[in-house]
């Protein structure tokens, strides 16, 4: 039992922070919505140079990490920052899907801060990973395929695309499932901002493919998109982590220098034993994200059992340090120019993409009966 | 004990919803139901709608131009305008400055702006909240400084809804600086177009700027303008404040609310069927709509009270903590009834001028912002905190 | 709409109020778990005589009374003194199964002050109303009627018994149940006391019975105990809301006068903040039980909505009203001597008969969608 | 970072599994899984069995015949005890008064006392709490007054667990009214059987006597009863507050709870098919369990860190809170499990011997009781209003 991080993972955090803390702004926040790419693209050259993309990725692949207290580390530092970047999609979720098809060319292109986007809930598919409409069809010059996919983040940066499609099997069918490697010019987009910054795209896709285009064994791909979306959980939840941590600094400071009636308002009890609730709730969380981190590499039913606890509970933990920040904050706290306003959007959207926490809850229950 | 209304409560409910299917322009109520932005015209045109027939000045008697209507009137009105998707009253002149110059106003006061609040050549705002006093009021540091005919005002005011589109703006300032804070607070009227006086936008959370910063410099006002005696202002807060009451548990909003949670939980599926058959999810509906039918009843109970005269105790502080609390509960489901679409921020799709096609369902984008606008409810016209404080207070009399 | 009582009303209020402030002290509430009856005789006879179990029944009955009104005004009163009685078992119970019988002479006995318990529910059948195991057969003398009944309030003081049977369908069937008189001696009990004072008792039937012990036509209780079951409701939770009165009263009372750390604990803002939200949540439970007794005679669908809204929201507010009461008196609340234990314990018991605030929130979202 | 046990642990682990498979009585951990109430023997004899292994004196060096284990090695046992259903170790001597005395006892307590815990000659009972002076600790009234070799002690102590079975009592005592309320506090050792010590049962919402009030009428006490100096008792009961927070978290007891409940759930029935199954009810089910399985991680950083020597900081209070609510949850849900045989109150079908049926399933009345029993976590050991206290204060530092 061990809860000290290892040497490098804590020079890997020192350094983030550090770089972190000097480069981003909110202009450059705000940036990662107005540029074209989604996020700010000579920030993320300097992350890819302090190798972020890499420490996603295993040794076996060609990277030099990739294991859960590596995405724990990395993350709750762009979570404390707040900056929206491609790595989550490209590095661990593309990255892990690339992992497990073999495709080492593709994954150094990750490594080297290309983007990659995974293209795979529909609408309509919401939270459920087997629900895919998008068809991809045999031909006898290799794959035709064709479909909707939703929300599909660090598309508009994306050179290329991973799309899943379903080769066999009905709409929600455990069985049938593919991927695809789609050139970023054989689809369309309509990209968007997103509510905590950077952006993503509705993406069309009716194009045909060469043969090689597809990534693993035909209809085998759902357990792996399990395997990535749970690896991606954990980065996700761990950024939430950090975006607590720097919500509750924000909220600490201002209880402590913002006076009403005569005195700070940290010295009112009703909102210090509010706030020692909020700082019980985010260590919770911090305990959540270390136990999904520390089972990313278990067999799938205790993995997937701690994927829905940790990420039922920091999404409930999340509400709770949203909500009441912006309370104890007052009227600041909804404002846009004050830092809390994207913080505790960014953290709010957490719930809205790989499940909510109820769904979660109700995942965790079948997990149990299975 | 009778919760039913009687019939000529029924007959009056029956004429408001002919008017409302008469005169509410369909495209208003659209952009109300739609969670849509107003414009300023939007609220002009619906408030002129209402005083061509006298149906303006809810609160306000009959000798004033004002509908002369009791309390479980102007509770039925509130519950068949919001139900009717019916933009609100704004409410700075009509519902707060209005019954303040009734009470306390000259009588030249009173002949020169009521009439211009009904009629709409007046838009008023609120100057009360500043950057350092937002619950504690009393702290405010605006200062107005007599000098011959005129206060020459200096200061900031802030969190000012719907600043942009106001001719004049009510302030309280600060004329004293001797004895209790609340002692040396004046109550004054002033023009908007007065040199020195400049409206900032403050963009919030959601992207709209619908508060501002008011910024006083050097600005000269007329003495006329005071309301009430000088240092006297704090009284006209205090009784704008139990105006500001009314409706105070937004039960109609809850209710639309309510609605259109129900109707985004019926169209997203989970699992392949539609969201309001989980059984976690509708319980949570239940649960919120259980708590609404008990505040409803609440709210008549107070209501009824006021219609008898009964002076309001700590009951519309208890309405306004739960009211606002239930309204951000549903606002909360919708968001995650929502979904992975909750995350699209187009926010130029929420001006009905737009022609910009929605990402996702067309209920997405609205539903997410009401989540975070709405974290205001529990924040303004007295934070939920204070609220509580005030219940406390009344009750444990310590 | 009218929110204030009538005068008739309000004399039986005060009268009520007076009177049980005057009489009932811890003593004679113990001697409810003490005495054979499971009730305090002398007292009971004495709210007979105040007109309490007619005042429960209509006039077309042989009462005075019988609104929902009257329903909470008395039950209001006697949960703020927290008083066990037959009344709800045997007026308002088994008083509303025989208004719809037409045995006017045996509503007249109860209106007298005799108690005649309601035996219902049975070991495993939990709330469901229709879960009845215990059977009926007509024989050529009668009826012969076998089973167990689990909890039955007011056995132990009664002279007869209403037995619910079996004389057609499977075991959850809604079409099947009848109701039987039962004369006292002709079950075996065993009785025990009750969480909040009181006795109840297993009732064991195996016992034959002329052919008038058929209350109403065979087959066809369900609707009429569906009917008789919201009038307790309505009842129990009227007393709830007295009991949640009389426990706020004793809480402000220990805030005003309790010291700590040199100062009322009242002064404490996290207290009152929390304090303030009980007093909500008990107006909360006033208008709820307001609403229901509102609504005794309406429609089926609308009823019994009311019945599962205000039992949710009742069962809700009053475990608030307990753990934060107790927990507010620190280690006073939890003993025994002190009144307050007694009054919490008899609350909590609420949400363990007639169903609890999860059961009514289910029922709530069936009868909406059905 | 690494959750797993070493294979050192792990042996230790499984030489406790060993030992408590041998070694601990069935009749009693079936006494302990059914909730029923134990004697002073059961208590007795579970302390014999591990003071024969070396095994009592958990947090004890092993210069004092303790274990000498660390952190982890104590979280393990605490694991393993609890879920083999075994008694706990009452505190009072071992883990409250052993390691006071052996930080600031004289040579002659600790050779005198230490060994009479751990062999059973002496039961301790703990005299903090007075009536006036709960949570509040420092305002205590109960008198010391010196007499020669003696002093005289006069006052109340309340909340005594036990302390019926005790014959020595542990006591804060005043003996300066001077200075800060905290700086006239001593720490004095008293005889039970001493002349003017009265001890009186306080019943509870449950009907067990297991907490009292002990009385002192001019109780003489000898001066070498003192432990540490005079008026320096402040500092003992600090340092024993920071021991008694061991295992304050109570995973052990939760994890038994929760399982306890799905026993109870999957036992009950409703609307024909397991209450388990019922999809509300699971998923309150799962969120405690959720709840408790980051909370058990929580639990081992501060176990893990406390084994390198950290002392600890606000992270006790926050297990204190989380874990105390988090027991109460599953006692609800316990109690609500239930269904309607929670209502039959047989106090005496919880003492073992009394050969009574239960009314209902035997899960029944001690889930019932429980649930009113437990109310105490949050209140006892310093409430968890008084640890939110501590743990904002360290926080927010103001």
């Amino acid at each position: 039992m061990e809860f000290r991080l290892t040497e490098e993972r804590r020079m890997l955090q020192d350094s983030l922070r550090r770089f972190l803390a000097e480069s981003v702004t909110p202009a450059r926040i705000a940036a990662t919505t107005d540029d074209a790419a989604g996020h700010d693209p000579d920030l993320w050259r300097r992350l890819t140079d302090l190798g972020l993309p890499g420490a996603m990725v295993s040794e076996a692949r060609g990277g030099f990490g990739g294991d859960g207290f590596d995405l724990m580390v990395v993350f709750e530092e762009l979570g404390r920052a707040g900056l929206p970047t491609p790595l989550l999609d490209s590095a661990v979720l593309a990255g892990g899907l690339l992992a497990e098809t073999g495709r080492d060319d593709l994954l150094a292109r990750v490594i080297e801060g290309q983007v990659i986007a995974f293209a795979h809930a529909e609408p309509g598919s919401r939270y459920d990973l087997s629900r895919v409409a998008t068809r991809a069809q045999r031909r006898a010059d290799g794959w035709h395929v064709a479909g909707h996919k939703a929300v599909v983040h660090a598309a508009p940066a994306a050179e290329a695309l991973i799309v899943s499609a379903r080769t066999g099997g009905a709409v929600a069918d455990e069985d049938g499932l593919s991927l695809f490697l789609v050139p970023r010019d054989a689809v369309t987009m309509r990209d968007y901002p997103l509510q905590g910054g950077g952006r993503a795209a509705e993406v069309h896709v009716d194009a045909t493919l060469p043969a090689d285009a597809l990534l693993m064994p035909e209809g085998t791909a759902l357990a792996a998109i399990e395997r990535a979306q749970a690896r991606a959980t954990a980065a996700q939840c761990a950024e939430a982590l950090g975006l607590m941590e720097a919500i509750k600094t924000l909220t600490v400071d201002y209880l402590r220098t913002r006076k009403q009636f005569g005195q700070p308002i940290g010295k009112f009890q009703a909102l210090q034993h509010r706030m020692a609730d909020v700082l019980i709730e985010i260590e919770q969380a911090r305990s959540a994200v270390i136990n999904l981190c520390g089972h990313m590499d278990a067999e799938r039913p205790l993995r997937e059992r701690h994927v829905s606890a940790t990420k039922n509970l920091v999404g409930r933990a999340a509400r709770l340090v949203v909500e009441e920040s912006i309370q104890m904050h007052g009227g600041i706290g909804m404002t846009r120019d004050y830092a809390l306003g994207h913080l505790a959007k960014r953290l709010t959207m957490v719930d809205h993409r790989f499940g909510d926490a109820d769904f979660h809850l109700e995942r965790f229950v079948a997990l149990g009966a299975a | 004990m009778d919760l039913t209304y009687t019939k000529a409560q029924i007959a009056f409910r029956d004429e408001l919803r002919g008017f409302l299917a008469d005169k509410l322009p369909q495209a208003l109520s659209e952009k109300v139901a739609r969670g849509l932005r107003l414009t300023k015209s939007d609220y002009e045109t619906w408030h002129a709608i209402l005083n061509a027939r006298g149906w303006l000045g809810v609160t306000w008697p009959r000798e004033h131009g004002g509908t002369g209507w009791d309390a479980v009137q102007r509770h039925i009105f509130e519950e068949e305008v919001t139900a009717a998707h019916a933009p609100r009253i704004v409410p700075f002149g009509v519902n707060m400055l209005g019954p303040v110059l009734m009470k306390f106003g000259s009588d030249a006061q009173k002949a020169l702006y009521l009439p211009r609040i009904l009629n709409g050549d007046d838009w008023w705002c609120q100057g009360y909240s500043e950057p350092g006093a937002g619950s504690d009021l009393a702290s405010l540091r605006t200062e107005a400084v007599r000098d011959g005919d005129h206060y020459v005002v200096n200061g900031q005011k802030t969190w000012t809804t719907l600043g942009q589109y106001a001719n004049r703006i009510f302030c309280l300032v600060r004329t004293s600086k001797e004895g209790k804070p609340q002692q040396g607070i004046s109550f004054l009227l002033i023009d908007m177009d007065t040199p020195g006086v400049e409206v900032r936008p403050i963009v919030l959370l959601d992207g709209e700027a619908e508060v501002n910063e008011v910024w006083f410099q050097d600005v000269r006002v007329p003495v006329e303008n005071l309301v009430g005696p000088e240092n006297a202002g704090w009284t006209c807060a205090k009784y704008l404040l139990t105006h500001e009451r009314t409706n105070i548990a937004g039960i109609g909003f809850a209710r639309a609310g309510l609605a259109a949670l129900k109707r985004i939980a019926s169209a997203e599926m989970q699992g392949g069927r539609p969201l309001i058959e989980n059984p976690l999810f509708a319980a949570k509906v239940a649960q919120v709509e259980i708590d609404l039918m008990a505040m409803a009843t609440t709210n008549l109970r107070t209501v009824a009270a006021a219609a008898e005269g009964q002076a309001p105790g700590p009951e519309s502080s208890m309405l306004k903590v739960k009211g606002t609390i239930l309204r951000q509960q549903i606002n909360a489901l919708a968001r995650q009834a929502v979904g992975p679409y909750a995350q699209p921020f187009v926010s130029e799709a929420l001006e009905a001028g737009a022609n910009l096609d929605p990402v996702g369902p067309d209920y997405a984008l609205p539903a997410t912002q009401a989540y975070f606008n709405n974290r205001k409810l529990s924040i303004y016209g007295g934070s939920n905190e204070v609220q509580r404080q005030i219940i406390s207070k009344t009750i444990l009399e310590l």
